[in-house]
């Protein structure tokens, strides 16, 4: 992926977060953790930003299991997933590929997914690389199942589970409904034309590129290497 | 890493025997690579690891050195890195058993353990596969009316192995927030760590250390290895040594860049 | 104590509504006994007390000053000297409402709520003649195979009110190894908190301190109020007062006797 | 009680304690409290103490509930109850008298006790007042049911539960077989004659009234200033 389309997504993921108080970041998550640290930036100090395994952005003091229990709690309202295959129903799998629980590839595992899916409100998932095999009909295996009104953000487009299915709500500068429907395992509901995703002004990409990344490079350093370079 | 500081990690994996179940910590939090190099080069058989709640690193090394027949993990990943490579490759070859789960599980099977209970109740996750997937976890409705609720077992591990910051000479050691790493101590039958520093004195006096350590009731040996977590990072002391990590991750894909990459490893 | 300390208690108390339920701290912890005296002075109205695990002056007072519907405590004491007063006076003329219990059940359904479970499982108890008063709790076969065992349901108090010796500007709260104070942070709807003293910075970042602080996502207002915790004691601060509280612990077995001790002590 | 009395208590909990490794005091128990740490100060510094509401004797870091989660993974040897009565099977009430829920005369309450008589193995019991009253044929209520094996320590004499009943082991200096069974609200089966408490020496009572009850006296200042007059 590159830059600047990262910071599409960056840019987009901040302004779904909007008016937020607590916003969670899991593993393996660079980009999500880049909009949500762009979004507090924005909130005048009112969103606190969570990220597992920061030690400098992460105000838990219970130890691993705080994050479950505060989403069980209803305090956090925001969290990201990604996943191998996320399916028309906006169900995730981070589990693998094939039939479990002999997998014919296993990918990382499930994560917390299983358990956040169902507690917190705002379950945003994203996609670095939208395409047929990762944007499918239908998932391998559900970690985490779907539910109306939840986003997903890719490289290409930005898309919204309604009544049961994804469709699309806007494509990225550069991709069209027909690039974007090619490169999806699942037709999309879509009016004739998309809107265009709107693009950050060059105040917020200096901010993500600058001390966004920074934070971002504690635990990512290659994003912040991407961002830099 | 000084001779002293080889002979206590040794020292230490000589108490973890072959066959255990160990827990073990994330790659961001305390993590006892200096051991894990311990029990690589005896090499240790049959373990049954258990990520808190998920493996990286030490995992597979482990893992990839032939020292493990089965984990129960929420995940397996090298961080930014992605997937584990020996994991990977022993995963495809059938020759490791996974138990799936998911973080708050092993948290809660843990902290069932702490209290001496049979199952926790889990919030969530029956819209999963995963619960389908294990067939030891149970369903039933909430006795109060809730509804259906998961109740997972409890895990109640042999031994929980990590690397801390600190101890004192009577044994109590100091994890300041990483409380994952005291639910692991409680839970354990035996608790193994090693730490960075050793101090005269006791931290459970010290008002603001004291929240953040473990009693010694809960430790069985403390073993003074300096440098202990590398290369992975150590809270409040030391950043990842990301190089070493990608190379690792890109080396260990086979089992002759493993085998490489340990030896040249463990020469050290 | 000063005015704007008196005012901050005020406004603490003024967070509280009457027919609130509110969870305690036991003597031996953090005490918010001005916020007390605030309710006392207004008077607050059908409270519900919950100690954790047990009640001591601060219920005392409340109770004896008919702020307090129903209570639901491991026990009522006045630590050595032994038993409250005025809530004897109130359970003999049956004014007032008990939930009996035992401590680790008001852990457990604390924890329960902490975990935004229904009901948390319990070791132990079953022999206890507790079983049978507690109608709201259930007993179930463990579907694990180790027999009956006891399940409590969660406890999620309105307020969660207490007094700690530190606070920083952002709101995070330092309780030390005083963690049963967290724990009801964790579990209540809100939690109100007055502290000895308030420092500029972040807690959460500092090293030693960040183990024992209770995040401010949990905490709705905190005050500054020197002395809050007095005549108790409070960790790390003071030692509590005993004179006036044996002094208390004898005038407060008659109501007269009580009512000078709270107007010469509100009057201060 | 006399300081004499309380001092033959303390030194047989001490006796009782020994060799063990973790002994834990609820509240309420300065008597309990002294014994423990007489039996700390013989171990070679084997054995912990932990006492509840102590700054100084408090080995715990995860707040109320450690106690008891420590309990339930057995690494608490030894807990001491207390109660308004104690019957012939060694059940003890500490929740008041008469009919529950509505009792006639309420004490404190059960605290720890439903909990920690099925799950630590040497549960002591101790009376300050050894009187009809407080040892009885039947609880009123059973806030911990007794168990064979089970000691009470009480300001006249030692006795253990076996084969279901209280038996006495031994009389304290001054106290007799029937001045005891004549303080004891239920039948004690005993030979002849019993035994006498040993009694503590010189040192032991100068290391008592010294600085274990100054380390007593943090919490249980009464009980210092008995010890020290």
């Amino acid at each position: 992926m590159n830059r600047c389309t990262a910071i599409t997504m960056i840019a987009t993921i901040a302004r779904l977060l909007e008016g937020l108080r607590h916003v969670a970041i899991g593993a393996s998550s660079p980009i999500p953790a880049a909009g949500a640290l762009l979004a507090r930036e924005r909130s005048a100090g009112r969103m606190v930003v969570s990220i597992l395994g920061s030690e400098r952005q992460n105000p838990f003091t219970d130890g691993g299991r705080e994050l479950f229990d505060c989403a069980a709690q209803g305090r956090i309202d925001a969290f990201f997933l990604s996943g191998v295959q996320i399916d028309a129903r906006a169900n995730v799998n981070l589990l693998g590929l094939g039939a479990p629980p002999r997998l014919q590839k296993r990918f990382l595992g499930n994560f917390g997914a299983p358990y956040l899916a169902s507690l917190v409100p705002h379950l945003i998932l994203f996609r670095t690389d939208h395409g047929p095999r990762s944007l499918v009909e239908k998932v391998d295996f559900i970690s985490a199942p779907g539910a109306d009104g939840r986003w997903l953000v890719t490289d290409k487009a930005l898309l919204r589970r309604r009544a049961g299915r994804l469709q699309l709500e806007s494509v990225h500068a550069g991709e069209t409904l027909a690039s974007v429907q090619s490169a999806t395992g699942f037709p999309l509901d879509a009016a004739d034309t998309a809107p265009t995703t709107p693009t950050p002004d060059e105040a917020t990409i200096a901010l993500i590129r600058g001390p966004i990344s920074v934070s971002v490079g504690e635990i990512y350093p290659a994003f912040e290497t991407l961002m830099r370079e | 890493m000084d001779e002293p500081a080889l002979c206590a990690a040794e020292a230490l994996a000589a108490r973890i025997p072959d066959g255990a179940s160990i827990v073990l910590a994330p790659d961001y939090s305390g993590c006892a690579l200096a051991v894990v190099q311990a029990l690589l080069r005896r090499p240790a058989r049959h373990l049954r690891l258990i990520g808190c709640p998920q493996l990286g690193l030490q995992g597979d090394l482990l893992v990839g050195a032939g020292c493990v027949d089965r984990v129960e993990t929420a995940a397996f990943a090298l961080g930014e890195f992605g997937l584990a490579p020996a994991f990977d490759r022993f995963y495809r070859e059938n020759r490791i058993e996974v138990v799936e789960s998911t973080c708050p599980a092993i948290h809660a099977g843990l902290q069932a353990a702490e209290k001496g209970l049979p199952f926790m109740p889990l919030a969530g996750v029956l819209g999963s596969g995963l619960v389908a997937l294990r067939t030891d976890w149970k369903v039933i409705d909430d006795p109060f009316g809730a509804g259906p609720i998961l109740l997972v077992p409890a895990i109640r591990p042999d031994v929980a192995l990590f690397h801390a910051p600190l101890a004192d000479t009577r044994g109590n050691v100091w994890i300041g927030v990483r409380r994952e790493l005291m639910v692991m101590a409680h839970a354990a039958k035996r608790t193994l760590v090693s730490v960075e520093e050793t101090v005269d004195g006791d931290l459970l006096r010290e008002e603001r250390a004291a929240a953040g350590t473990i009693p010694a009731l809960y430790v069985e040996e403390v073993a003074h290895v300096p440098g202990g977590a590398r290369p992975n990072g150590l809270f409040t002391c030391y950043s990842p040594n990301f190089e070493t990590i990608a190379r690792y991750a890109s080396a260990a894909r086979t089992e002759a860049g493993f085998a490489s990459f340990l030896g040249e490893w463990l020469d050290r």
